[in-house]
């Protein structure tokens, strides 16, 4: 295997044209979605992308599943490049990068029995025979800890739990390497959360996935990443191994957002420092000049010069850890 | 809200032109022109009837005249009517110039008097059709599946599952023939237009009437609903202030092409009750190849299907605030 | 990828063909059963379907009746009145006299007389000026008219459909400049776009016939569905839209699937069944439309008979010197009902096929 | 709030509507008919038509009025005439008591005037053909369109030229260069450099008596008189204030001509030069008013100059389109809508009349009502008050309309109930001049044998079709001249009714039909018959019949024949092109004599729609037009007729009959058989005459209800 990272993102920006068309059909306004994002992800492991909604998560996961092309930017795959592929370009890819979606009554075709939406991938690359596709799928199913008798059954058949099992079967299908999740539990109750949380980590290593798996719920991407990635308006703001992320982060947004998750002993409890951000987040369509972060940061006033206002911080790597912020790292 | 009207104007003038274009043209491809009789002219005749309405032009002569004020004539425009004192000057601005087959009229003239006759024809059936549709739709809503319910779909259903014609023939039977109570046919009175009006809107009110249904069951069974129920609000209350509301935003949207569609296609109607509107030149006017009556009322149905449906746009965003104006 | 990790693929030791013939006893329910089960709790939509079958099914073996020919001219001075009670038989005797009738068509109406010989109907629902059954021509007619509107429904769908779901799917500058085409074809009075259709086709029916086998009837269905198509394309244009989104077509496409299969494999099938309501809808209409021709003399040629046919002919009979009521009520009868089963049908199906009635009966 | 809005609003609407509605209300006329048409236009000059004629009848008058009952030629606007006598030159006398509705007597010069506009190709009037039997007329209405022409670069303006047969060449300008170039500039100024000179005495007096003198151009060396004036002082004795007036034109169009005589080669030279350009379009015709037979003569005396005798011109005279129109009515709208004109003086607000009844009110599709004239030379023998002309084309809603008492004369009621009103006492179908016939595209095989033709003929069971389809007693033809023709016997194709009954004739005529075909080798044995088309235009009547006839075709010769509705208008561009194989036609003759029939079927004609032409036929229709003893006439055209019957490129039907449903309480309506009908003697009986009336019917006609006034509606004269 070559040294490169199976998913390297650099500088990625997704710009969509919003509001108002002028009248000359020109858009008035960029919704920055993604404004310079850069991660890597490791064979083999599970990158965890975290952030509040709206922070760009999902366009990150549509950019590099190619469900929206990036505006600028670079997504490598494996060392090849899959910004300004064509879609005949992109199909090669399909086999190995392969998604999870959030909400799993959306994501499955009413119309369809279990047993079509689990052929389509084959069919589509053409790649077994029909009678081995239908093996195939009850293969899947069972790998899923489906009962295969039901193959023949129709989506809406079956509970949210069960139809997100199908549709991570569906993504296993073309057996990839890389599997993008889109927040993949957060539709579902907490306790069939664990049970599909469980069943990606069996299955990551019994197929050697790799994993993105975006997700807002701090606590599963604890239990299941091997780094993680923290976003903030359309930017990585820290990126770090789990248990620095968790243990020591770096980043005053980091900070802000761990702070935020109760502990459930009651005495450390009471004793967590807890930061209480000022006002909102601020639009994407008109992010602030400088730092993304620097309105409602509560050290912004320790770096001299107004420079956070002024100045956008580099994600740059100091020992050992990604962040960006002007800030001393020992902060 | 100033953008969307001047967009809605922008496109409107591009399918206006559109529609102009493709219609002069593909008019003149079809066989036969507006001065073939049952007696077949002299040919010097046929010449001086075709010079004189320009007919000897090439195609793009004739349409550019049509079109624009040029004066493409030799010896000026005067052969080519024109509205007051000016020469003929072309739809932009506004003449649509003179009649072919009714030579006494301008196009103008024929639209400008029988227009108020299919308006006045148009309200009552309107009248007709929601005083029908509405009363059917709310009804069967609220019994959903009873009798009374399925009894009024049925007599509203009628409306949609008979020509009209048969039902001007039934109508006539029973309210002229059987019990003397209206005329016959004509135009002169209010008594002229209730069976006229109420055969025109028969289809429209079917159409009201499931609309209505449709969208009273769905508002019915909104939280909202639920809500003003359960704090007590009397059922009839409830009715009138919330449920009707909304289940009439279909009925809304559809009375754009409804009105569009009742002032213009009742050419049965007018020929089977002899009314002086303008339903009939819609088809006479393509029969006879009375190439500028039929651009007349083309374009007259162009701004009429625009201009109600801006209109209907416009009162949505009244009824409903949740809607806004934007570009289509 | 059996074989990157053989272990990872087995089906928990049991036997596929074991698992796949007991999965069948799994089959699942799918929408459309669903669909069909409250359709026929639903007793209007339920009783107009049987009608209507039970109506299309006389259309179709028509031939094989004893009624008399619906063309058969026995000139009257005037038309005859219905004959009552139903017993009369066999007057005059059957004339196997049709127009060009298909092989099928006169392989049955042979059958016909090998089974009942001369034996035929009496004028049950009178006859017309010319002697003609009335009973015949209503069936007869039904099927000119049936054949019409589903023929020139079809064509619209076909047209709309892929129309539509196209505009739909491809979104943007070409959805915007697709739907335009639709607004102005909308403007223009389709009145005038169909008599000038079908003056041109018969212009060229000789060329049609000779060169491509197509009689005027079926260009005259395609005229037809031509210009009905406008408002499917609408209708299918908005469900796309709102589909487009949703994540099994994103699903698709991370699949690799092509534009075509998206389109066709999951949304057409998912608008299909507001498709079906239209349609339900649109053939009542079209048989409207094809009466309103008749009436201004621009519908089907005869001796070829049809609904619109009759109704035009019955309306002509409304005045108080005499009134032939079994001309205007009977054939403004079977077209009333039809037309009405058809749309309490539309309505049902409505019902029926709404996912948000769903577990609601 | 908004809901009340709503309501109110549409309450208002409705409101409007209904008022909309009752504002339109026109109190009941005396007298109602319905017209069935909307009139293309009032201008009697440019109409044609059924509907027009009868409200151009009821507007205007002619030369010539005819017997309601025997449509002959009686005093009109023309209280007497003389006939000079090679019978070729009338004098009509013009009454002095006519007078137009404003008030202006009717003088010979409207006449002139009229019929000069008629003739104008710029008026483009469809009958304009009826006039050409006067002298020149037909010269004058063809125009040239492609003249050569010659660019004046001193003046600006363009000169046509023409050569004629002789050699000479005509010069042509418009009237803008004679009135403001010539009579400004160049009537002080005579350079020797302009291409036109001419010699004036003095201003005014320049228009009256000048002379004009032009060597345009150089193509002769000699300056050229022209007496302009001379040609038309005669005609005009109260001369215009403009040169250009001498032409008295009605559309303003100015010109004037003049012939030379060129020299050798000069034409050559200035084409080669340049100097000439060929193909600009010009609409200029040649006014040769010189040659037209029309004068006045003065106020009341009208001379009419015919190219040959014509035994039937009062009766043209008598003919709606060359009713007379007013010459002020026409340019005081000139002047006062000078690019509009056209349009404005024949509205209803505008014209000026001198018939019978004035136009009161008219709405497009709906009705047109006229009061009667006070000023009308006969006011005193109109009855009826006010007269409403309704343009219903529902044949159900007019019979309805008539049934219910609200119209009193109908002329087409639904075919289905004629049975029901035969017995009535007011529908009385009499012959009407006119034949219903199909056509045969003689051009295309296998229909350009006569054999195939007259199979198809003798085939078509014109019996039952006259029986079961018209119902209203029409008479099977044989022949093509309808009769009722004074003097002409009724002529029939070969075989024609010769067996005791209907039916057996037609079962003969089977017989004989396939025994043609067999001839004409199709059948059993021969070739197969091409499988065909009847086209026939909309009309439930029409298709009725085609029905029928093919069915018969099928039944009894085993063709294939395919039915074709087509619409009006591409129905008659199919027949005119010949695109058809068999098409239904009729034809109503225009005046009582058969030639209206037979010169139809000239080889080429327009009318003719066959592709079928035979010299015989038109050397003898063509010099039976110039033979002045009618029998030998009639008799030279019967003889045509049997070739038109031999040969058959047309298959007879039936001749009509009209089918009017009369009020039967109306008077001064009668029966004709050109259907034509005459506003000016209906009057309406009091029920003493109506009872008397019915004691003269026959007992079996049922009595109907009878509308109108008990008392009776008389005009003044008859009261007296």
């Amino acid at each position: 295997m070559s040294s490169a990272p199976l998913l390297d993102v650099r500088d990625l920006h997704k710009h969509f044209p919003v509001g108002e068309k002028g009248l000359f059909g020109a858009h008035k306004q960029l919704l920055k979605a993604v404004n310079g994002v850069s991660f890597s992800l490791e064979r083999g492991q599970c990158l965890g992308l975290v952030g509040e909604s709206g922070c760009g998560k999902s366009t990150v996961a549509r950019a590099v599943v190619g469900l929206h092309p990036a505006t600028s930017g670079s997504i490598r795959f494996d060392g090849n490049e899959l910004v300004g592929l064509s879609t005949r370009g992109w199909l090669p890819y399909r086999r190995k990068i392969q998604m999870i979606f959030q909400d799993p009554y959306a994501s499955l075709d009413p119309r369809q029995t279990v047993s079509s939406i689990l052929t389509e991938p084959s069919k589509i690359h053409g790649l077994s025979k029909p009678r081995e596709r239908k093996l195939h799928a009850m293969q899947l199913l069972e790998a899923v800890g489906l009962n295969p008798r039901h193959i023949n059954r129709y989506p809406h058949e079956f509970s949210g739990g069960q139809r997100q099992r199908i549709g991570i079967a569906r993504a296993l299908a073309l057996e990839p390497e890389l599997l993008i999740c889109d927040e993949p539990v957060s539709a579902l109750d907490v306790s069939i959360q664990a049970q599909i949380i469980n069943l990606m980590g069996e299955l990551k290593e019994r197929f050697n996935l790799s994993y993105l798996f975006i997700a807002h719920d701090l606590a599963v991407v604890r239990h299941i990443c091997d780094s993680v990635a923290v976003m903030y308006l359309g930017r990585v703001v820290e990126q770090a191994s789990r248990d620095e992320i968790f243990n020591d982060p770096r980043h005053p947004y980091t900070k802000s957002l761990l702070s935020a998750v109760p502990v459930p002993d009651p005495e450390l409890e009471r004793a967590r420092e807890r930061i209480v951000l000022e006002g909102d987040v601020p639009s994407p369509l008109d992010p602030p000049p400088g730092c993304s972060f620097a309105p409602r940061c509560p050290w912004r006033h320790e770096v001299p010069d107004d420079r956070c206002n002024r100045e956008i911080p580099e994600l740059v790597e100091r020992d050992g850890r990604k962040r960006s912020c002007f800030l001393p790292l020992a902060h | 809200m100033l953008r969307f009207f001047f967009q809605r104007l922008l496109w409107f003038a591009i399918t206006l032109w559109v529609v102009v274009t493709v219609s002069f043209f593909l008019m003149r491809q079809v066989r036969g022109g507006p001065f073939d009789g049952e007696r077949a002219l002299n040919e010097a005749i046929e010449r001086n009837i075709k010079a004189r309405y320009h007919l000897d032009w090439p195609q793009w002569k004739q349409y550019l005249q049509y079109v624009g004020p040029l004066n493409l004539d030799d010896h000026g425009a005067q052969f080519l009517g024109g509205d007051g004192t000016d020469v003929f000057t072309g739809i932009l601005v506004g003449d649509f110039g003179p009649s072919f087959k009714y030579r006494d009229f301008t196009v103008n003239d024929i639209i400008g008097q029988s227009l108020p006759i299919s308006i006045s024809l148009g309200v009552i059936s309107l009248m007709w059709a929601l005083l029908l549709g509405l009363s059917a739709g709310i009804a069967s809503a609220l019994w959903r599946g009873s009798t009374t319910d399925v009894a009024l779909r049925l007599v509203a259903t009628t409306g949609i599952a008979l020509p009209n014609f048969t039902v001007a023939g039934f109508l006539v039977i029973f309210f002229v023939f059987t019990i003397p109570l209206l005329p016959v046919a004509g135009y002169g009175s209010w008594r002229h237009l209730v069976l006229p009006g109420f055969a025109l809107g028969a289809p429209f009110a079917a159409y009201i009437a499931r609309l209505t249904r449709t969208g009273m069951l769905e508002v019915l069974s909104q939280d909202y609903i639920r809500t003003a129920h359960a704090k007590g609000l009397p059922p009839r209350l409830v009715l009138l202030r919330h449920a009707l509301k909304g289940g009439l935003l279909p009925v809304v949207s559809y009375l754009g092409p409804a009105t569009a569609g009742i002032l213009t296609g009742s050419l049965v109607i007018e020929r089977i009750f002899a009314i002086p509107g303008t339903g009939s030149h819609f088809v006479n006017s393509a029969l006879n190849r009375d190439y500028t009556l039929a651009m007349g009322v083309t374009i007259l149905y162009t701004v009429l299907v625009y201009a109600l449906n801006t209109l209907v746009d416009f009162a949505y965003t009244l009824l409903d605030p949740r809607i806004k104006l934007e570009e289509s | 990828m059996a074989g990157k990790n053989p272990k990872s693929w087995d089906l928990g030791g049991k036997n596929f063909e074991e698992l796949a013939s007991e999965a069948a006893k799994f089959k699942g329910e799918s929408l459309w059963q669903d669909a069909w089960r409250r359709l026929k709790a639903n007793r209007t939509a339920w009783w107009s379907l049987l009608f209507l079958g039970v109506f299309m099914t006389i259309a179709m073996i028509a031939p094989l009746m004893p009624i008399p020919s619906p063309v058969f001219l026995d000139l009257q001075l005037e038309p005859q009145p219905p004959i009552w009670p139903w017993t009369n038989f066999g007057t005059g005797g059957f004339e196997p006299q049709y127009w060009e009738l298909s092989a099928l068509d006169n392989f049955m109406v042979d059958t016909r007389v090998a089974i009942f010989g001369d034996w035929q109907t009496g004028p049950w629902l009178g006859t017309d000026g010319k002697g003609r059954d009335i009973l015949s021509r209503i069936i007869w007619g039904s099927r000119t008219s049936i054949l019409v509107s589903l023929a020139a429904a079809f064509c619209s769908l076909a047209i709309g459909v892929s129309y539509g779901a196209v505009a739909g799917y491809l979104g943007g500058r070409i959805d915007n400049l697709m739907m335009r085409v639709v607004d102005i074809l909308y403007s223009i009075p389709f009145i005038f776009l169909v008599i000038f259709l079908i003056t041109i086709v018969n212009e060229y029916r000789a060329e049609l016939e000779d060169n491509y086998g197509i009689d005027r009837e079926t260009v005259f269905y395609v005229v037809i569905g031509a210009v009905y198509w406008l408002t499917m394309a609408r209708v299918v244009r908005g469900q796309v839209l709102s589909l487009r989104n949703q994540e099994f077509i994103e699903a698709a496409r991370v699949l690799g699937a092509s534009t075509a299969r998206i389109v066709f494999v999951h949304l057409v099938p998912n608008v299909l069944s507001i498709v079906i309501v239209y349609l339900t809808l649109t053939i009542p209409a079209v048989m409207l439309f094809e009466a309103f021709l008749s009436f201004l003399g621009l519908g089907i040629e005869p001796p070829k008979v049809s609904w619109g046919i009759l109704a035009v002919d019955g309306s002509e009979m409304v005045n108080p010197v005499k009134l032939y009521w079994w001309l205007v009520l009977f054939p403004a009868g079977a077209m009333g009902t039809t037309l009405l089963a058809l749309n309490l049908l539309g309505d049902g199906l409505r019902d029926a096929l709404d996912p948000k009635m769903r577990g609601r009966d | 709030m908004r809901q009340t809005l709503a309501f109110v609003l549409l309450g208002g609407l409705g409101a409007l509507a209904l008022a909309i509605a009752s504002s339109a209300r026109l109190e009941r006329a005396d007298f109602t008919f319905n017209n069935g048409a909307e009139v293309s236009t009032l201008d009697p000059a440019t109409v044609s038509g059924v509907p027009e004629g009868r409200v151009v009848r009821l507007l205007f008058e002619g030369l010539c009025v005819k017997d309601p009952k025997t449509l002959e030629a009686l005093p009109g606007m023309a209280e007497s005439w003389d006939l000079s006598e090679d019978g070729k030159t009338y004098t009509f006398h013009i009454r002095k008591e006519a007078k137009w509705t404003d008030g202006t007597p009717v003088t010979a010069y409207d006449f002139e005037y009229s019929w000069r506009r008629m003739l104008n190709p710029l008026t483009a009037a469809e009958y304009a053909y009826q006039l050409w039997y006067i002298e020149g007329a037909k010269h004058y209405t063809i125009f040239n369109d492609e003249l050569e022409y010659i660019g004046d670069s001193e003046t600006g303006h363009d000169f046509w030229i023409q050569e004629q047969a002789n050699g000479r060449v005509r010069v042509g300008c418009v009237q803008s260069l004679l009135t403001s170039n010539l009579v400004g500039s160049f009537a002080g100024n005579r350079s020797p450099k302009s291409p036109l000179k001419h010699n004036v005495k003095e201003g005014a007096d320049f228009l009256q008596h000048g002379t004009l003198m032009a060597t345009p151009l150089g193509i002769c060396e000699q300056e050229h008189w022209f007496p302009f004036a001379l040609r038309d002082a005669k005609l005009n004795p109260d001369l215009p204030e403009t040169i250009g007036a001498l032409l008295d034109d009605p559309y303003n169009e100015k010109h004037w001509f003049a012939e030379f005589e060129v020299d050798a080669g000069a034409l050559d030279a200035q084409r080669e030069s340049g100097m000439i350009r060929n193909g600009k379009q010009y609409r200029e015709e040649i006014l040769d008013v010189a040659g037209l037979g029309l004068h006045a003569l003065d106020d009341t005396r009208f001379e009419v100059t015919l190219e040959a005798p014509t035994p039937y011109f009062l009766d043209i005279c008598a003919f709606y389109p060359v009713f007379p129109v007013s010459r002020k009515n026409i340019e005081d709208a000139k002047a006062k809508w000078p690019n509009s004109w056209e349009l404005k003086w024949m509205r209803s607000e505008n014209i000026v009349t001198n018939g019978p009844y004035a136009i009161e009110f008219r709405r497009v599709n709906d009705r047109i009502r006229v009061v009667k004239n006070e000023l009308y030379w006969d006011a005193d023998n109109v009855a009826m008050n006010t007269i409403d002309a309704l343009a219903i084309d529902h044949l159900g809603t007019s019979l309805n309309l008539y049934l219910m008492g609200e119209i009193d004369w109908i002329d087409r009621p639904i075919t289905n109930v004629i049975p029901r009103l035969m017995p009535r006492e007011d529908f009385n179908p009499a012959p009407y001049l006119g034949s219903y016939f199909y056509r045969v595209n003689v051009t295309k095989p296998p229909f350009d044998d006569p054999r195939v033709r007259r199979a198809l003929a003798l085939s078509i069971d014109r019996q039952a079709i006259v029986t079961s389809i018209t119902k209203a007693g029409e008479q099977i033809a044989y022949g093509f001249v309808p009769p009722g023709m004074h003097g002409y016997s009724l002529i029939e194709m070969e075989h024609g009714q010769d067996e005791a009954t209907p039916e057996l004739t037609f079962a003969r005529h089977v017989e004989e039909a396939k025994a043609l075909l067999a001839e004409a080798g199709f059948g059993p044995g021969g070739k197969t018959f091409p499988t065909f088309e009847i086209h026939y235009n909309t009309d439930q009547t029409h298709k009725d019949i085609a029905e029928v006839v093919a069915d018969g075709w099928n039944r009894n010769l085993g063709l294939n024949v395919k039915l074709l509705n087509q619409e009006w208008k591409v129905y008659l561009d199919a027949q005119n092109s010949l695109d058809f194989q068999v098409s239904r036609s009729a034809w109503i003759g225009d005046y009582s004599d058969p030639n209206t029939f037979l010169d139809m079927f000239l080889t080429g004609g327009e009318n003719n729609r066959t592709g079928w032409g035979n010299p015989e036929y038109d050397r003898l229709v063509g010099e039976a037009a110039s033979v002045s003893d009618d029998k030998t006439r009639l008799w030279m055209l019967a003889q045509a007729e049997k070739i038109l019957m031999e040969e058959m490129p047309i298959l007879p039907i039936y001749y009509y009959v009209t089918r009017n449903l009369v009020n039967p309480r109306l008077g001064g309506f009668h029966a004709n058989i050109q259907d034509e009908h005459f506003g000016k003697f209906w009057y309406w009986m009091s029920d003493e005459q109506l009872a008397e009336r019915r004691a003269k019917q026959p007992a079996d006609w049922e009595h109907v209800s009878a509308p109108g006034p008990a008392a009776g509606l008389y005009s003044p004269a008859s009261q007296r």
